[in-house]
């Protein structure tokens, strides 16, 4: 491919990509004011800490599995461009837009970063600080970069014409004649994450008091900045992944705005319905199931369409943050809830609301739908089992949780040494000597 | 002699009480918050799928250090001050005290109040 | 008009959509701080909200009652680009610059959103929020799009030849020979929230307390990080009204940063003088009366007519703060103050300042003070016979206030269900049943 | 120079002053989350008073002091662009990008700012923000402007044929042999800032209780929430120090990112081997530590590269911070340890890191190193001279430090009359009169 | 007539400490946060550089009016719920009390209780 | 027996009390935070267009149990370290105690101590 800069489309990856790192901070703050005030630090250093690994981690060869030569459908070449080595403009993923390929890398990196971080919800507050950064450097290696190479980088699961797709429905032009779509990462982000989050959960275990003692958000505005840290990375994220500065990002642009608009009232009319008041938890939350479901769909619905997704999106989620009462598994922060759900609710969706004649409501054929529950069926699989193998080789090997004393105490001293904010009278340390 | 008065009231109470408080004369006192416990809870709620209790309900705790002959006046100013008439408007109760002191000045007794 | 991509202005325009985006959930921060703990969930309900609604209104009937085919100048053809279909890029209003339609549509709904959310600091801690909801999608339909059409969409305060400056100073080439200012939204934004705010302030009565008791700010840090967000998106705001990336961007983006620098240390001194201290509550507040101030006259003015602007800004802003006080009207957090003031001042000199021998002290004649001074009075005009019209209804419909005792015992537990922040040691509930 | 628009790099250099802009609140919250709880407010009011003063004098003198035509090789015409008038395009500093003068100056003006900013750290709840603000406008004008000046603006430490390096090395088509590099700041904003918060630190003497009292952060998800803010608005600062949106830039972006992982794991690993913890007051330094050093090297080094000079800087600084015990100057928020440290391991670093043959493990000989250094000396003693004689002046003249009374009670409530935070239940004070 | 029963105790022993004493028939008291000074501190530990001794420990106190006749078994029970064995375990003592009122009533004596 | 000590000083007076009341043989105590209202109030200030009083002035309140024979001592040892002679110093007063147990073990009177 030829490469020609276009300093605008660049302009704009750039920007992207600074948003969508900004979104794992704002997940930290999401996540950190939901737990209780004696985990707060220990739930956002889960998320600092996948920054560190996986920032490094992707640079090393993360690119390189994701956007390398194809082998075998599954993973790219892992040391093919390994430390960004000898990658030129031309090879980028990018380049057609004119983009250098280390702006291609940055605005991907961003995208492993946030997906490991978001797993750490679902085991808040018991989990052994070590064990997860070992767990965020393999995991980031053995489930997400493969499934971004298979989705995005040629793979199994992509319109390559020895894909799912091509199989199934054959190929036009030397690519599937349905292509699945996952326009910002549903599959690979969100039903990635969400069901390694229910895997780990599972195994893991509950907290001490899971369903007994209250552990309702101690601090809500945090919850709030997060969500909107979060909703402003997301036109990183989804307007950016039109890899251009064109009409595609402000349809990606507009429909991520509205389908959250949608989500969130959907969300807050349902919880005023069942539990008799519409809270800032819900709005909060409501928001980033809007955000999870129309990110695989951004680029491929009207805005008409994507207000339906949101409804169905921030209703369906509402309704399955119950869940882990029901089955009694303590995805503690409702990644499960919002990110599983909300990713297949957006992937499958697509199937109905897809305009250019791909969804059924357009184009009056159930193929794209088909394929789309296929894709999501997929990661679901790859991921879980990959998920459960890795956690349990952690359980036996490093062990998972920290002491039920560490527990009980606060996880933020036992394993930080700190807690998240000193009382304002009253001293409660005195300083015994300087080294 | 002197005696401690302790109240346990609702938050909201707390300026009225201390204004009637000052109108009795009392000059000074010690304000701490506290939460209660008692028959005001069973209020029920669904937060995100669970059914919470309220158990603890905030309250003010006042310490009011005060002359024997005033202890009853002082405390029939604090209950009607704070009174409502709803559950959880709170308990009032009378410490003997041994001995007070001033601490900038070190005096002792009455004249330390 | 002809359309040909500029991926530049795109790349631009795209940010500062995300970025305006930001500003409400800043507002939400500067608000939420400035309430007392019982109701910050309340206030910052009420920004989120407001986006909920205006979001999706905007992209329903929002786009087209601002830019469709004028009406009597005073709205579009409401039903137009109904859900934004049939919008082309040609048709867009940032067509000539190469930016795609659906890119405009995404700058422009996020200047509807904060518009509304400026109202809710005026009747803070005591609304109810289901007739909150109700109004925002209400006034943001009859008083924003009609004024936003007006000013910027070729109505009556335009430039248009049927506008009211045509009308008095005549035409040259077809265009009013004065053409009125409102670089971002002097009038449109800040004007118009700012008179809405004073009506339903005066309409909806004070809070129980109000002048008696302490309401000081709960949290002086949030109202900072509100103040820093809000300016970082004001850059979006202000240099992306320039329509492009261009030298007029670079100029709103240097006017708006000095006239707040200048407005912040005027009412710091201003602050000092009268009271004794130069509080954090003023040097956030003073950012703020500076970005409403220099709104419509970013491109107009150069940098040391900028710092003249905000400085006058920043003083008269700190004093009109106090007027509510001595006319009893319980507008709680300064909306009026700050940007109806604010819009004034703003509005208003530019009639002295805007170079290009437009304004008195440059041009040396008063025709655009008049004007400048005529669509200030017409926005108040409109904006408040609007607001008091709706208020009224909506008063004896909906009614507009919270019980007594929800408003005392804290409108976040009664409406919301919850409370910001969990106290540490003592948990004050207890799980019952999970459903 | 001709001046032909680009959009696409204007549009990410205006993103860029934003982002660059956002850093100082952000540091705000890095510095207010780490005082104590009874000087959050004068702390963040440090930052956000050198807003204020900084940026009315750059547009005023500063950008003319900085960029003018050079005058001995230490400052440029302090009044050639007064009020930034008869600036053109053409004569500005990003014209061969196609940037606009004003762009540029915005760009520019932030790094002033923050700058300024970064100092207040070091001095924290004890000194008199009268004292402070003085001392902003007055700094920045003798010790910044010429830095800027003599390493970007073709002065004593530039590649200019009239610079030290030409001296010493000589000059090749009339430029330095050996151009000193600093790409976004490591002298000019991390030394210079470090070197005067070491010398005021010990001017203006140790806080009451120092190394005997607690004085440990009151709210660390702040400074968490600084780090982030910092991270991202570094994006635009090293990134958009490219000038353009080009693959250096890209470069930039990656390598500020993956310096920045690997130096908070670095200051993690150390914290854990030394402490027995690691903290999140250490990932938040960490990440600080990794922006600084990557900032002069940013476009010179390859990823690799850059990982390890961000693990070098992370472990030194995490070693750095203990000095002040050790010395018995009381730094109080590690500006010493992280900015002084970081920029000078940063800047030296580049004479073995460096790509294209210049660095000693590339190119094999060591004449960039000797260029690193001396740049990093001559800004060490510049500034530290300059702020010694301006820091005594202002001590026998305004005096720096408040009364003892005011530092034990609290400066917040000193010196602005306020708390940070209001406690929930009991108010504290009654409203006696309304003005 | 009546006594207040005071425990200082760990915090996380509150919700064992406020079940034993409803079953144990107390159907009020009040909570509040306190930090505790005792042998409990001497944990030592190092931050950015400077060692630390951990000094006061948060604890909760509870306040329990109860009538003359119930004041050895509520101790009896609080100490048995808040036992843990370890050091910092605190403290439980009891007062006289004169008076008691409840002022949503104005009720006085164990009728107040 | 025993006795409790209470004392409400100003914040920043702690650590010497801690310090001298360590000096003077006592092993234990319990703070927590509260609010004085006292002669002190009166200050006040201008914010924001609105006159404000301080009314309530952060205080700290320490709980000491002391044998009966240390107790004259313990209050005087208190009101040394806490004074400044300024106004707003604060109070010590002393109540009786009928019975200490120390949870941990269960323990009964002075040993509990
Ligand atoms: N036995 C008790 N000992 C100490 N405090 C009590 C006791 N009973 C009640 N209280 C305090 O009084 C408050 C009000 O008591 P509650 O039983 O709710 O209402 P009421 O006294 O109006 O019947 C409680 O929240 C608690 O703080
Ligand atoms: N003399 C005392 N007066 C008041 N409170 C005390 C006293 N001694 C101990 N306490 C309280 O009891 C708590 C536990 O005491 P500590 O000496 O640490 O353990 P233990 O009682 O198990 O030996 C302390 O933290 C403090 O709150
Ligand atoms: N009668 C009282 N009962 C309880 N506490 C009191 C009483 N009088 C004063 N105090 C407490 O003592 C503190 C100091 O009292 P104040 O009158 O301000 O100063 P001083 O005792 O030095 O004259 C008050 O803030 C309050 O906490």
């Amino acid at each position: 491919m030829d490469f020609t800069l276009d300093s605008g489309n660049t302009a704009w990856l750039l920007a992207s990509a600074s948003l969508v790192l900004l979104m794992t901070p704002g997940l930290a703050f999401f996540y950190g004011g939901m737990v209780r005030g004696k985990s707060v630090l220990n739930m956002m250093m889960m998320s600092f800490g996948a920054i560190g690994v996986v920032g490094i981690v992707y640079v090393l060869w993360g690119y390189s599995m994701s956007f390398g030569t194809d082998v075998g459908g599954i993973i790219g070449k892992p040391f093919e461009f390994f430390g960004l080595d000898g990658l030129t403009d031309e090879a980028s993923i990018l380049g057609w837009a004119g983009v250098p390929a280390l702006v291609g890398v940055a605005f991907q990196a961003t995208f492993a970063i946030i997906t490991v971080a978001l797993i750490s919800g679902a085991i808040a507050d018991r989990t052994k600080f070590s064990t997860w950064m070992v767990f965020a450097g393999i995991w980031v290696t053995l489930s997400y970069f493969p499934l971004a190479h298979m989705v995005w980088g040629g793979g199994f699961l992509s319109a390559s014409p020895d894909g799912l797709s091509a199989k199934i429905f054959g190929t036009t032009d030397g690519v599937a004649t349905v292509a699945p779509i996952d326009f910002a990462g549903g599959t690979v982000v969100h039903i990635n994450a969400g069901i390694a989050a229910l895997v780990l959960a599972i195994l893991i275990g509950k907290r001490k008091g899971f369903a007994k003692e209250p552990m309702r958000p101690h601090n809500l505005p945090f919850v709030m900045l997060g969500a909107a840290l979060l909703w402003f990375g997301w036109f990183g994220f989804n307007a950016g992944s039109a890899g251009a500065a064109d009409g595609v990002a402000g349809l990606a642009w507009v429909n991520t705005t509205v389908a959250t608009c949608a989500a969130m009232l959907g969300w807050l009319v349902a919880e005023k319905f069942r539990d008799g008041h519409a809270t800032s938890l819900g709005a909060a939350s409501g928001v980033v199931a809007g955000l999870v479901a129309i990110t695989p769909a951004a680029g491929a619905l009207n805005p008409v369409g994507s207000i339906i997704l949101g409804v169905i999106a921030g209703v369906l989620c509402a309704l399955a943050v119950g869940l882990k009462y029901k089955f009694g598994y303590d995805d503690s922060l409702d990644v499960v809830g919002v990110h599983l759900v909300g990713g297949v609710v957006g992937t499958v969706l697509i199937g109905f609301l897809a305009t250019d004649d791909r969804g059924l409501f357009y184009g009056g054929d159930a193929k794209q739908l088909v394929i789309q529950v296929l894709i999501a069926l997929s990661a679901i699989v790859f991921s879980g089992v990959i998920t459960l193998v890795l956690g349990l080789v952690l359980k036996a090997t490093m062990g998972w949780r920290v002491s039920e004393e560490a527990e009980v105490g606060g996880i933020d001293l036992a394993v930080h040494g700190e807690t998240a904010y000193e009382t304002l009278g009253i001293g409660s340390r005195v300083v015994t000597e300087v080294k | 002699m002197t005696k401690l008065v302790t109240a346990v009231i609702q938050p909201h109470r707390l300026d009225d009480v201390k204004s009637a408080l000052e109108a009795a004369g009392v000059r000074g006192l010690t304000v701490s918050e506290a939460s209660g416990y008692g028959r005001q809870r069973g209020h029920t709620e669904v937060y995100r799928g669970a059914e919470y209790t309220v158990d603890l309900v905030p309250k003010v705790k006042i310490d009011v250090l005060v002359a024997d002959e005033d202890v009853a006046g002082v405390v029939e100013v604090v209950i009607r001050a704070a009174q409502t008439g709803k559950i959880g408007d709170g308990k009032v109760w009378v410490v003997p005290v041994e001995d007070v002191a001033r601490v900038r000045t070190g005096e002792h007794g009455d004249d330390a109040l």
